[in-house]
């Protein structure tokens, strides 16, 4: 594979650079129908799971078929998107904010069409390319991070966890029966790279030993004081370590008993893994939302301290999360979320609702905030 | 046939939701086939390989990436993430595997002329493996090698017309909700405003000089499609000042059951909610009880109401939000690392968006904001660890706004005020001379 | 004044020494009416303000009247109580825990002599010696500390606070017309000896400047450490002093901005005294409850961030008091408590209701939970 | 005729409510004439000068009051606080003015014929002022020399058999509501709880071995009149286990408006709130919303309730705490120096109240968290503060109770759990040489 040039010459990186040009402008972006109409639409009917309709003031319509998307995307992929989109959609697409695709077509009859290509085209596995559904009072798609697939500090992978729950909750995906929306993110570490912090149900991959300390290593590859300054609670001080070899070598030394498997320190220094079999695995959060309907924004709180990771389908979390969702779906009201719903009748019931055991694991004792969170009344339910 | 075996992603490839697994796979051999003739700058068996790392990761429960090392674009502080396989004797063909984010554009529509060119782009230069898209809304390219970062950069600028995103103590690509575009809900224009600042912004986007990374996200109302609120250092959520308008006719269609008039537009459609109750199902669940329906005629009081959205939500063809429209601000979202998670705290209940004076009111308080936090800011302190740490008040002073109420959902419940020497008659210096003459030791 | 000896011997002080006999016991001090259907009570009523009647399983009934009390009590006072009790309760009374006498008797045809007798006595002054009320849907006795009787680290007054206070609201002490009980505290400083920090309405005495620094007798008089040490911000420090003299002593520093004025150090040491005309006066707080009724009990949030001392009968003091008293009559639900009312229509209504002003003091700045009281949502009102 | 004039102290003599200065006046009067022909002990003139004393607060706005030094009786480290005027000269009755705290009766109920023994002492060796009582629940005697500390710790204990209270870093002196003496709401005998602890831990109480000081209080009932859940580093809170017992002929009553069913027993009698409505003023209110009224019937689901006490508050007449009464633990209380107040937390969700036994239950969770704090609680520090630093977990630990959902408002919102290293397989100790073997630097 031969090198080909576009014309950038290394010796001399500014000539001929453009830079910051920002994004492409959406105005070039938008469906005719989009743009007629912008700003002056009137109201909207979701038509069936997965099927929307915007009417403008205008009268004008705009019919959406949203479709599952797994965001972990091949250009293949993308170019059978583009295939479609130019079929029913004179070559326009979009992507939601939780990496569903939607076809846009301008008048009903275009509709079904769309729809029987869509639902045709299955991957060789028998998966299905383009599962319609995601709006409404349902689950739709999980928000996630990179996982196995690319980052250095997972402590799960993520487009497995997630394909395994959204087989389990794919019905759920595809109808719209629940009391409300209900969103799952999924984030591979403590940095979260989703807002699972603010999810009707996250699920987090949490390492539960502390650093290993490559001493012969350390001082060579890693800045000690920045390593040492990375670790929110000073776990980490630096030492001398002497070898097998004898060699006396500068490092670092972790107090086990502070470390919080953060894994910030990894991050600062590669002589610092933390990734562990046994040690890492799954923690469920439940109960946060973001939008501001009805109640104030919410923090999930963690309702299963730790699940291991059980390769290829995670089974014990995929339970754990369906039971939530059937208990939640049998005991909320309409219009209730997941964590109103676990405010209103109380968490201790919700722990017997979904059969989760409560450990001392999921009391806070994080910071003085965490004196919020027990129960400073005599009211609560036996 | 397959260069891996991958037992456990096999299983992956079950099940109703499209597979990863799947997709990949088909995407390795798309490669090997090579019909288009592509002439491939980084290995053309790197997704067989991205295969057998991901299954290795199955097999140990562990990931196979290293760190990055810097890796990037001339000039620029962001916009590619470096990443090194551990395993590269086995799995040479992702050996060096970085990841470009490409800033999408607002509202994350695309014509199919232009994600043909990148995905043409990406064939060629890169392992054609994408996110689309990343949690903070970025075009992920996942997977090239070095010598590659300039040449697509190169192409993006030259003939897409197209820049990188933030990553990086940057301005991180700012991300917006579709907005006025195809929502009726939405108080402003989202994505016009999301254009102008990432454009306004380009410098710190690009060139790293923040404590740690920034994030903008733009919701055109408070039902925050874009999460704005739970993950970005600066919320602008759309609200509204007057009243919620009010169609009395669609009203009671919805009262009387009109088909054409499902509650909240269809969206609980899949049981049997009993029939609509506008008691029930809006009155009562308003959160600050400032509807009334009495003789078909529904009343908000809007001195009460919080903008919450339920019952617009609930019945879109008889309530429509205010005409006099505008955003709030809130500030210091970010995920748990490391002082525990924040959401936005109100900052600016009520701003107008005017895009006439290029939103003046609006870069204005971010400029201060951002003055503040590069002059105090610690290295990776993000903006709501700084605000703790220092105050509220010492947001308010920076950006010159007026302590309100709706700054707190309540106030102060210790007495540890701090109190400025100036505003104690008499300051804080005193003889003790003098004192002592009254009290005796 | 010759000294009369009990007969305790300073010199052989454990000579028929008796210790550790706790306190009376309180069956000693029953009426028969109390001893006769303790934890046999069947109901009760609060037949007028001030004028309970309990009834026994057994048909038994105790009428009690409770009459506003005086903590601060002469041995005149108490044997006046004393003859009140013998004359028409059998020599018994009993004090709430809120400072109030209770007298009771056995039977109905004793209350309207007992009453009258009450209502009737005054002090020289004017004011009422046994004033009737402090029942249910009103305001009963404020409970307080010291201030300049005693204490040594007061910032306000109490007794005269108080008094000031409850003439303002004397109608409520003798009426039940408010929406719920509304229960008034005082302390008069930080140490906060009254519950304060969870009272319907706190009046709390308040520092506004750090302490003054004795150099030349500080440490002849205090152990440096220990006023170093008592510091919960850390705003002393051990330091050198020249004095005007030239003698070079020992003594502190303090970090003015770091200091909260909360006397910890004076308490340890007397020679950084914080007392001053100007810098001294009033906090008020709002909506602190302890019962677990409805709501669970919560703080008071501080309201007023200051007023000054206005000796004798601070009216800026008690005229943002009755607005707060007012607004929360006019504008609360029956068995609303004030705080479940602010809460109700939102803080920043609750300022426009009582007519006070919202300023930066009000917001929480105090350690990682001051986050919590930010407004994390675009719910607001205007 | 008054020693010293008190024009500023005059003033509050006006309005209805007792005026402690008018109080005062009379006491110095009758010290003045001394009728009885007391031999006092300590400056007949003590009244009088107290006035002045207060008076030159008044014009100063500040206390006249200097620390108190360590004053005290043999072998106790607490139940009496030292005061010292700083104008000595101008008020020699009061140079020296000591408080002492008597372990007030539980309930506080008293016979005249204890007060009247009381006051005689006090106006023989002290001021003839007290406290009916301090906000711990001690008689407060205000006001003494220290010579008389001895002399009337002697009478009090010989002649009177009454013990003093607590200060200093002791067990405080305890106090209660007035539980099943006189109200049908309190689940357990407040007053033999609280008795029997006291001389349970007088050696708690008077030889100070603490970190810092510490309290109990007793409340029958979640009514909390005596506010323990605000102010005791454990409080004892009266709750049951089974249904609320209803009458419902007496509910009809209420429904109907029954005059001698009055809502609240009346205690909302000073306003017209119109007609009692069930539905309204209890079902609706009922936080929970765990009650029912349908023909004639009031219904309670009890495994919803959360005992809150309203409905019985509302209809005493015809709702009764439940037969299986006992009690709950909350600990931690306390105002806000230094770290910010705290409330109660709960510990012991239910645990009966067994006098047969000494109250074994109670007392071993007592004494295990006493030798907790005893090890690791620092110098001036709480228990609540001590919980907040090692964490709730920990307080689990020591007195052995298991986790429940029943202890938390709500879980954790962050995932920073720390685990021990037995609970995680194969421990903290790894091979970095086998893990490189995997995964190469
Ligand atoms: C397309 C999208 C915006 C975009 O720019 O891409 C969008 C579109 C709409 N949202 Fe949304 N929301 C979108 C993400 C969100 C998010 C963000 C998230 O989950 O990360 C939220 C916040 C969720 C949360 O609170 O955790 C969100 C909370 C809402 C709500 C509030 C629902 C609630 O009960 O709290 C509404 C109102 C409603 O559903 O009636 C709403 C309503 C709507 C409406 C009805 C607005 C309209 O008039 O068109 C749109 C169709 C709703 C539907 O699909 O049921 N949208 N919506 C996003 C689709 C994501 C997806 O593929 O599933
Ligand atoms: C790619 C992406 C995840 C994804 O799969 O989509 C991502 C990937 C990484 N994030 Fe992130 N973050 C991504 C969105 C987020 C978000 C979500 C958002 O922006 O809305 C968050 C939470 C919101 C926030 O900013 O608080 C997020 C919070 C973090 C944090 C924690 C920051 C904090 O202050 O709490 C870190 C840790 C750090 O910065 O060292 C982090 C660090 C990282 C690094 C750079 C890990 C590292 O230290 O090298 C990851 C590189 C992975 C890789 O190999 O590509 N990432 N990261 C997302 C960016 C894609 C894009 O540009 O569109
Ligand atoms: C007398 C009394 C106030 C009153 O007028 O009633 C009182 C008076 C003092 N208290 Fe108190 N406290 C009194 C009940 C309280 C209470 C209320 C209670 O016990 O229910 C509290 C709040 C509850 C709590 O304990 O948290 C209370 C919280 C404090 C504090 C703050 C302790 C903390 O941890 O936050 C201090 C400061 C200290 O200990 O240094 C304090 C310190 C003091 C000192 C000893 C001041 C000092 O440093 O010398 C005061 C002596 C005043 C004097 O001259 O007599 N006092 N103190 C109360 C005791 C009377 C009694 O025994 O019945
Ligand atoms: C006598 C006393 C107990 C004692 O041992 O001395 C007492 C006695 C009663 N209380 Fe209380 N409470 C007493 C202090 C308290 C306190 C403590 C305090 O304020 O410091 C509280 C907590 C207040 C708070 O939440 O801030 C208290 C909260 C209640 C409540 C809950 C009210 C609420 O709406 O939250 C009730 C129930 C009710 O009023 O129906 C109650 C009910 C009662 C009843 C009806 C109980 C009964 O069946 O006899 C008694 C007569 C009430 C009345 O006076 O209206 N009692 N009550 C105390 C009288 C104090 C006084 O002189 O005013
Ligand atoms: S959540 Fe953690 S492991 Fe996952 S992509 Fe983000 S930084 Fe990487
Ligand atoms: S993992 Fe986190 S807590 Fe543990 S040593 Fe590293 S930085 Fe510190
Ligand atoms: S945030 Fe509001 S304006 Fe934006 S898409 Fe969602 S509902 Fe529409
Ligand atoms: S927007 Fe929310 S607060 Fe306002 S009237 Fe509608 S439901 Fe009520
Ligand atoms: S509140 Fe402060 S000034 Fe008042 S009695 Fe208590 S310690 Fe003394
Ligand atoms: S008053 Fe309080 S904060 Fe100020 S110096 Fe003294 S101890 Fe420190
Ligand atoms: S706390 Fe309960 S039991 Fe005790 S007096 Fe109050 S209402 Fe009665
Ligand atoms: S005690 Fe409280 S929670 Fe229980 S039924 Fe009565 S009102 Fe409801």
């Amino acid at each position: 594979m031969a090198f080909i040039s576009t014309g950038y010459n290394p010796a001399k990186p500014m000539e001929n650079r453009i830079t910051d040009i920002g994004p492409k402008d959406y105005h070039d972006f938008y469906p005719p129908v989009i743009a007629n109409n912008k700003g002056k639409w009137s109201h909207h009917e979701i038509l069936e799971p997965g099927v929307l309709v915007h009417v403008g003031d205008s009268g004008d319509e705009v019919y959406t078929v949203r479709v599952g998307g797994c965001r972990l995307m091949s250009t293949s992929h993308i170019n059978e998107i583009c295939d479609i989109a130019d079929k029913h959609c004179d070559g326009y697409v979009r992507f939601t904010t939780r990496n569903n695709i939607e076809f846009m077509v301008d008048s009903k009859d275009k509709v079904e069409p769309l729809k029987n290509d869509l639902a045709s085209r299955k991957f060789a596995g028998g998966s299905n390319k383009f599962p319609i559904g995601g709006t409404g009072a349902g689950v739709t798609n999980i928000v996630h991070t990179q996982g196995w697939i690319h980052c250095h500090t997972p402590a799960t992978d993520a487009s497995g966890t997630v394909k395994a729950t959204m087989d389990t909750l794919f019905d759920d995906f595809q109808q719209m029966r629940l009391p409300a929306q209900l969103r799952v993110s999924m984030a591979c570490c403590l940095n979260m790279c989703g807002a699972v912090h603010c999810s009707d149900i996250a699920i987090l991959g949490y390492h539960r030993k502390p650093p290993m300390l490559d001493h012969e290593y350390l001082d060579k590859v890693c800045e000690i004081p920045l390593a040492v300054a990375a670790c929110p609670t000073a776990a980490i001080k630096p030492s001398k370590q002497t070898l097998a070899n004898g060699t006396e070598v500068k490092s670092v030394e972790v107090k086990n008993e502070r470390c919080m498997y953060c894994g910030n320190c990894y991050t600062m220094c590669p002589s610092m893994p933390l990734a562990d079999t046994e040690g890492d695995g799954i923690v469920l959060m439940a109960g946060g939302k973001v939008s501001n309907r009805i109640s104030d924004p919410k923090f999930s709180k963690v309702v299963v301290a730790f699940l291991p990771n059980e390769m290829p389908r995670w089974p014990s979390m995929t339970d754990a999360i369906k039971k939530i969702v059937n208990a939640y779906s049998n005991g909320a009201n309409k219009y209730e979320r997941l964590g109103d719903w676990a405010e209103r009748i109380g968490w201790e019931k919700f722990f017997s609702a979904c059969e989760l055991d409560f450990t001392h694991h999921l009391i806070d004792d994080f910071r003085q905030q965490a004196y919020m969170s027990w129960r400073q009344t005599t009211n609560f339910k036996f | 046939m397959a260069k891996h075996e991958t037992p456990f992603l096999d299983e992956l490839e079950n099940g109703p939701w499209p597979s990863f697994v799947s997709d990949l796979k088909q995407q390795a051999e798309v490669r090997a086939k090579n019909e288009k003739g592509v002439e491939f700058q980084i290995p053309q068996d790197c997704v067989d390989d991205l295969l057998g790392v991901v299954e290795l990761s199955y097999k140990h429960g562990r990931t196979h990436w290293k760190h990055g090392g810097i890796v990037g674009v001339f000039g620029y502080g962001g916009g590619v993430i470096g990443r090194y396989c551990d395993q590269p004797k086995l799995f040479p063909g992702v050996e060096h595997f970085h990841t470009m984010r490409v800033n999408q554009p607002c509202g994350k529509y695309y014509s199919t002329e232009y994600l043909r060119q990148l995905t043409e782009l990406w064939d060629f230069r890169g392992s054609g493996v994408t996110n689309m898209h990343g949690a903070t809304g970025d075009i992920i390219l996942l997977g090239t090698t070095t010598p590659q970062l300039e040449e697509v950069f190169w192409t993006l600028t030259h003939d897409f017309g197209q820049d990188l995103g933030g990553s990086g103590s940057n301005l991180r690509t700012p991300a917006d909700c579709l907005g006025q575009s195809r929502c009726e809900y939405s108080c402003y224009d989202t994505s016009a405003l999301c254009h102008f600042l990432t454009n306004e912004y380009q410098d710190e986007l690009h060139r790293p000089a923040f404590p740690y990374k920034f994030k903008f996200k733009f919701d055109g109302c408070p039902n925050c499609c874009v999460a704005s609120i739970a993950r970005s250092d600066m919320s602008f959520i759309g609200t509204w000042k007057d009243d919620i308008r009010i169609d009395q006719d669609a009203v009671n269609k919805y009262v009387e059951k009109d088909p054409a008039y499902p509650a909240n537009a269809g969206a609980h459609k899949g049981r049997d909610w009993g029939p609509f109750d506008i008691k029930k199902e809006v009155l009562d669940l308003c959160p600050t009880h400032c509807m009334k329906f009495e003789n078909k005629k529904l009343t908000i009081n809007t001195e009460h109401c919080t903008r919450c959205m339920h019952c617009i939500n609930v019945m879109p063809r008889a309530l429509k939000i205010g005409k006099e429209t505008g955003l709030s601000i809130l500030c210091g979202a970010k995920a748990p690392i490391l002082d525990g998670a924040q959401m936005g705290s109100l900052l600016v209940p009520f701003v107008e968006v005017n895009a006439d004076n290029d939103y003046e009111a609006i870069t204005e308080i971010i400029e201060n904001i951002w003055d503040w936090w590069m002059e105090e800011g610690k290295n990776r302190e993000r903006l709501g660890e700084l605000i703790m740490r220092q105050g509220f008040q010492k947001l308010l002073e920076v950006t010159g706004i007026e302590a309100q109420p709706q700054h707190v959902a309540y106030p102060r419940t210790n007495p540890y005020i701090f109190w400025k020497e100036d505003e104690v008659p008499g300051g804080w210096e005193r003889d003790v001379d003098e004192y002592r003459k009254h009290h005796l030791r």
